[in-house]
């Protein structure tokens, strides 16, 4: 079909994004006040350290010159060493992002079960008790920083209860699920508060289209005109805005890693930016704007195999 | 023989001000009657409460009797209705885009009619719609039957709608000015269609409409609405021929004839009423040449002129047969 | 008038096309929304323009106000050329022009009342100044039929028909020599549209007006304008006195259209079919002949080659080659006259 | 007229029907004076320690307890609404104003500014917002000034996309055409025309955006990178006690409930002028 090659071709659109990422990286580290090679190799570098910095970067050549080095070192695998661990950035990262790709799964996971039965109540019982009870939860929701939330969970799971434990990942898969729990529910619930009002929203204004009146006029059923035209129909712009909102969930493992001392990214990159180690930062942004880059390609190429509609 | 006799309709919304009042239609198997009216009429609202299907909040049947075939379909209770829908009674709309799911293919839309009220299997439902897309004009349905909605055009699509509330078997189409939004041509070859149905499968249709051509052309039997109410029931040749009541009059001198006519072309002066401010007494008063000072405080009713066959008019001043001379003399 | 020798109006084989991206961003394609259209309207005449959805005939109104690029050909405006024009010659353009729209509700900005909406013409246009404002501005709303305190009112609180009077009136303030009306009658209720007609015909007989009236209603066509031209995927297939087009067309589409107006005629049976299928898409335009694919009359020679050029036959204009064998004398296809032959 | 009946004489008058609208401003008047007012209605100096006061539950001399140096909470809650005041609205008001003109601007110019700044608003929206945020702070250095400049330099995407797609679909409407057949000048449309009628949600957009900005200074705030301690912002509060958490709840719990409630005043606002205005961002 005419609109599948939008497969082939979406990917080659992202060029253009993929070499502004690139470029703000690259213009974000070389805006930092000072020496750049001292900057990268922190305070107690050797001059010999520099010099090698200095040729590896090409750090007394015109700028251009510096990206276009900056670029074959990235595709070299070369993202530098960190100052603080003494490793490679590339390595560090490797070794850093399981749990952050868990937290992110199970987080959307915890929030579309959230949100799928609370949107559905809400919208089918549109002006009644339960819609504005649901409303105003979401309302609540929106609103609750995930630092503190994440204490209050801990205060109440973990402390009062003693369900799950306080912080850290665990070495075998069945402990690492009892530690994610919690910071997957933390970021769940905000999460689902957004996507339990988009989500009503939509449903709603798909049951205001004339089609939901003809389906009616031939005597289907309410029930079978919500699961059969209205749900499928308002999914479509709710992966979209699951895609949109990876961005804001990736932002928020940053928090939760920090407060349950998960030893993910986000907390490699808090700890990277208070001991200024540029490498790092520079490192983990970019893994982070790739990984946003391929979810919103996933959801594009999601739309266009669920609404034929869509062409490029 | 009666399929659908409708007595003194009346739809009120959350303020009581009655948007349908007292409508009294009736349809016969086979035939097709045309309900006329402007925007505001009342004309879609009462086809709908056939179907009880009110749009909006707040709006209700607070009077009057639905008779499909003789029994009261206000009485029935939501499942009984359901099965009223689309079987007894199906519905096309003027906006096929809107009205067609536009991610699911048009065969689906035809199967599932016939899966939910027949109990079809997957393929035989896709036969029958291959079928029925054919008995509605589309060129290569076999093909087609896999297509989205946006693939058709605008008259391909009102066939298609068509084909899908044909699926239900219903005995009566409500058509709810289903060739307004399509050029002329087209609306040419839908009107055909509809003909055609009403010919082979014995369709009682109700073809609601603004349009006085469309009607002259396809109805049998033509019933005008003015502001909730009805004024003038008859047949095509009575109504249109010799319009009893000032409102028919005006709105088919209003339109131009295709020959065109020369200078200032008739009017209707001032503009329809809108729901909160009805008029009282005969509600087109305001706008009427006729109007006397009963016209502004006592509201007509539907008087059948004794020298016809059901030819009724609600106004105090209607013309009869018998004075008849004199309207057409202007 | 200064330029009296010129017609109003003149528009010179203009073609307005746009890109359509053709699903790869690089496989740009165009749309001929108008091809090669030609015509002229003289000072205080209606010329009206008909033909069915995706015919290009408001591609053409908008693109004779300078509203649309277009890609070839050139307007004229009292001798002055205005595609390619001057600054000056586009702001005289606007002085003297104006256009009334169908979406009765859409033409205006919601967040102005009706007032400050014809008061803001007067004041850019500088037709009136300071409290001469408001009293122009009731004496326009009383012209069109409206009352002066509607001045204060929003569109949103008006009815169709009121919206198009305000619409009119903010077109007159400009005290234009020409008005594009865009199917301006056709979203509004039969009674309305019979007061919106006269109305016209007041004003273009009090104001000298020449309008050009895009309609796809021929019923209203005949009793509004002089002459009339017929579109049909971008090109004009027919030009002509409004009699001649009505009671002798030459182009089997024109004569199609005429038969296909419905009529109040309880005893006129529904015309047989009388075009095969609909209009195509303007993206996919058939070649030889456009018109080919639906027409009953059509020739096997009609598929090929480019498109029948108008031909003149003094103030008769067409497109279509079944006269071509007996070009001095012309039967009219009236009614299908053709399947008599 | 007892109190009862002069506060639903008030309502009745002076506060909007829709009740998540009177809600939203009932909310966000209180902390408004609470951040005005604080000088004098806090009962004690938000910073000045006590030793002989420390980590006291709440009680009547500190009805939200007090901390590990001795400080009452609810004064520094009270003085904390002023910083978090202030984060919102700075930090909305700068996207707010760049995103708008930008978007409109590009929306209605069209062509090749267009297509350019589309894709540089890609670009920026390809970067997690927060990750961003970060790491324009680690770059110009942790504090509040650095967190206003992150924020306008991020924020301003989201309006521009939205006000941009309002101008587009606007730009379509036949009152933009008549307009322009009118001879208006491109100022006066775009000024006069368009943006008025693309500004309500835009403005309703702004509102639920400060709910986002809030959340983003108290975290970046939580993190050590924007406001430094002592001075009383919720989200410092917040980092401060939870070495204390299973001794003393009160000093975290206050702080993150006043974050939650004046989100709540700027979402119920937001939703209920998106009602009003019919205008859904």
């Amino acid at each position: 079909m005419h609109r599948f090659r939008f497969v082939l071709w979406r990917p080659i659109q992202l060029l253009p994004v993929l070499f502004g990422i690139s470029v703000l990286v690259f213009v974000m580290v070389r805006s930092i006040p000072g020496d750049p090679a001292r900057i990268l190799l922190g305070v107690r570098s050797t001059p010999q350290a520099i010099a090698r910095i200095r040729a590896q970067y090409g750090l007394d050549e015109p700028l251009w010159l510096q990206y276009f080095y900056f670029l074959r070192n990235l595709m070299n695998g070369e993202m530098g060493k960190s100052i603080i661990y003494r490793v490679d950035t590339l390595k560090l990262i490797d070794s850093r992002i399981q749990p952050t790709i868990f937290l992110v799964l199970g987080s959307v996971l915890l929030a579309v079960l959230i949100a799928l039965p609370l949107a559905t109540g809400a919208a089918r019982y549109r002006g009644r008790l339960a819609d504005h009870a649901i409303r105003l939860i979401s309302t609540i929701g929106l609103g609750l920083p995930a630092f503190w939330l994440a204490i209050m969970v801990i205060l109440l799971f973990s402390i009062s209860l003693g369900w799950f434990p306080v912080s850290g990942y665990g070495s075998d898969w069945a402990e690492r699920l009892h530690h994610l729990f919690l910071p997957c529910l933390t970021v769940a619930l905000a999460l689902s508060a957004v996507l339990t009002r988009n989500l009503r929203a939509s449903l709603l204004m798909e049951l205001q289209n004339d089609y939901v009146t003809a389906a009616r006029a031939r005597g289907l059923s309410e029930n079978r005109i919500f699961w059969r035209h209205v749900m499928p129909n308002s999914l479509i712009p709710t992966i979209n805005l699951l895609a949109v909102n990876i961005g804001w969930l990736i932002g928020g493992t940053v928090v939760i890693e920090s407060v349950f001392a998960i030893p993910g990214l986000g907390q490699l990159l808090v700890k990277a930016i208070i001991s200024r180690d540029y490498m790092v930062v520079q490192g983990v942004v970019l893994v982070f704007a790739l990984a946003t880059v391929a979810v919103n390609l996933i959801a594009d190429l999601l739309t266009v195999a669920l609404d034929p509609r869509v062409k490029l | 023989m009666t399929l659908l006799q409708v007595s003194n309709l009346t739809i009120e919304d959350r303020l009581g001000t009655a948007l349908v009042d007292g409508v009294t239609l009736s349809v016969d198997r086979g035939e097709i009657l045309g309900l006329v009216g402007e925007s505001g009429s009342g004309k879609t609202l009462a086809c709908r409460a056939m179907m009880r299907l009110l749009p909006g909040d707040g709006l209700a049947i607070r009077g009057g009797e639905i008779r499909l075939n003789g029994a009261d379909v206000l009485a029935y209770d939501d499942k009984r209705m359901m099965a009223v829908r689309g079987r007894e009674i199906g519905m096309i709309f003027q906006n096929p885009a809107s009205h067609l799911n536009p991610v699911m293919t048009i065969g689906k839309q035809i199967a599932e009619g016939r899966r939910w009220h027949f109990g079809a299997s997957r393929r035989e439902a896709r036969q029958q719609a291959i079928e029925l897309l054919r008995q509605v004009g589309i060129p290569d349905p076999a093909r087609r039957v896999d297509n989205y909605p946006h693939e058709f055009s605008g008259g391909m699509r009102q066939r298609a709608m068509i084909a899908v509330a044909l699926a239900c078997e219903p005995k009566l189409l409500i058509a709810d000015e289903p060739t307004t939004a399509l050029d002329v041509t087209v609306q040419m070859q839908v009107l055909h269609l509809l003909r055609d149905l009403r010919d082979r499968l014995g369709l009682a249709v109700i073809l609601i409409t603004h349009d006085l051509g469309v009607v002259a052309q396809t109805c049998d039997r033509i019933a005008v609405m003015y502001a909730g109410r009805l004024c003038e029931t008859g047949g095509k040749r009575q109504v249109l021929g010799a319009p009893r009541h000032p409102y028919t009059r005006g709105l088919i001198e209003c339109q131009p004839s295709s020959d065109g006519g020369v200078g200032r072309m008739v009017t209707i002066q001032g503009q329809p009423p809108l729901a909160q401010r009805f008029p009282a007494g005969c509600r087109f008063h305001p706008r009427c040449g006729r109007a006397t000072t009963e016209c502004t405080s006592i509201q007509p009713e539907m008087r059948v002129d004794p020298g016809t066959d059901n030819h009724a008019a609600a106004c105090h001043h209607a013309v009869s047969v018998t004075n008849r001379g004199m309207v057409h003399g202007q | 008038m200064a330029n009296s020798t010129y017609p109003l109006l003149e528009v010179e084989n203009l073609s307005v096309a746009f890109p359509v991206s053709g699903g790869f961003g690089f496989g740009r394609r165009f749309v001929h929304a108008v091809n090669e259209v030609s015509l002229c309207i003289q000072a205080g005449e209606t010329l009206g323009l008909v033909g069915e959805s995706g015919s290009g005939k408001s591609t053409l109104g908008r693109a004779i106000l300078h509203l649309e690029r277009a890609s070839s050909g050139s307007v004229r405006f009292e001798g002055r050329a205005i595609t390619g024009g001057l600054p000056s010659d586009i702001a005289a353009l606007r002085a003297q022009t104006a256009m009334i729209f169908q979406d009765l509700f859409s033409s205006l900005n919601p967040r102005q009342t009706i007032g400050e909406g014809i008061a803001e013409v007067l004041r850019v246009h500088g037709k009136a100044q300071g409290a001469a404002i408001t009293a122009r501005v009731g004496e326009l709303l009383t012209l069109v039929g409206l009352d002066p305190e509607h001045a204060t009112r929003r569109p949103q609180a008006l009815s169709g028909g009121q919206c198009q009077r305000a619409g009119i009136a903010r077109a007159l303030a400009i005290e234009p020599r020409l008005i594009v009306a865009d199917e301006c009658v056709a979203a509004l209720d039969v009674s309305i549209q019979a007061q919106i007609i006269n109305l016209l015909m007041d004003l273009r007989e009090r104001m000298g007006l020449a309008i050009l009236f895009i309609a796809h209603d021929l019923a209203v066509v005949r009793r509004l304008c002089d002459r009339v031209a017929v579109m049909y995927l971008g090109r004009i297939v027919e030009m002509g006195p409004t009699h001649t087009i009505f009671d002798q067309p030459l182009h089997p589409y024109t004569s199609a259209l005429v038969a296909a107006i419905p009529e109040i005629d309880p005893d006129r049976p529904l015309p047989a079919d009388l075009l095969r299928g609909e209009p195509p898409s303007p993206v996919s335009v058939p070649a030889g002949c456009p018109f080919h694919p639906r027409c009953l009359h059509a020739l096997p020679a009609c598929g090929h080659g480019p498109a029948p050029e108008l031909r003149h036959r003094a103030d008769h204009a067409f497109a279509c080659v079944l006269h071509d064998r007996s070009s001095d004398s012309i039967h009219p296809l009236t009614k299908g006259a053709l399947q008599h032959e | 007229m007892t109190a009862i009946q002069g506060f639903a004489a008030f309502r009745r008058r002076v506060l909007p029907r829709e009740s998540t609208l009177t809600a939203g401003i009932v909310i966000l008047s209180a902390w408004l004076l609470v951040a005005l007012f604080c000088p004098w209605l806090a009962p004690y100096d938000p910073i000045a320690q006590d030793p002989s006061a420390t980590l006291l539950p709440p009680n009547p001399a500190h009805p939200f307890g007090s901390d590990n140096f001795g400080r009452d909470i609810l004064s520094r809650v009270m003085w904390g609404a002023r910083i978090d005041l202030q984060i919102c609205l700075i930090g909305v008001a700068f996207p707010f104003l760049l995103g708008t003109v930008i978007g409109a601007v590009s929306g209605y110019v069209g062509g090749v500014v267009d297509t350019l700044l589309m894709r540089l608003i890609d670009i920026v929206l390809a970067f997690p917002f927060l990750v961003l945020m970060l790491a324009i702070i680690a770059i110009l250095g942790p504090g509040l000034g650095s967190f206003y400049i992150a924020m306008a330099m991020v924020g301003w995407v989201s309006y521009a996309r939205l006000v941009r797609s309002q101008v587009l679909t606007l730009k379509h409407r036949d009152f933009v055409l008549a307009a322009r057949s009118l001879g208006y000048s491109h100022g006066r449309i775009l000024f006069f025309h368009l943006l008025p009628n693309a500004l309500t949600s835009s403005l309703v957009f702004a509102m639920s955006d400060c709910v986002l900005v809030l959340l983003s200074g108290a975290s970046v705030s939580y993190l050590g990178l924007g406001v430094q301690p002592p001075v009383a912002e919720w989200g410092v509060m917040v980092a401060e006690g939870q070495s204390f958490i299973t001794t003393a709840w009160w000093i975290t719990t206050f702080p993150g409930l006043a974050i939650v409630v004046l989100a709540m005043g700027f979402s119920f606002l937001a939703d209920g002028l998106g009602d009003k205005w019919g205008a859904r961002p």
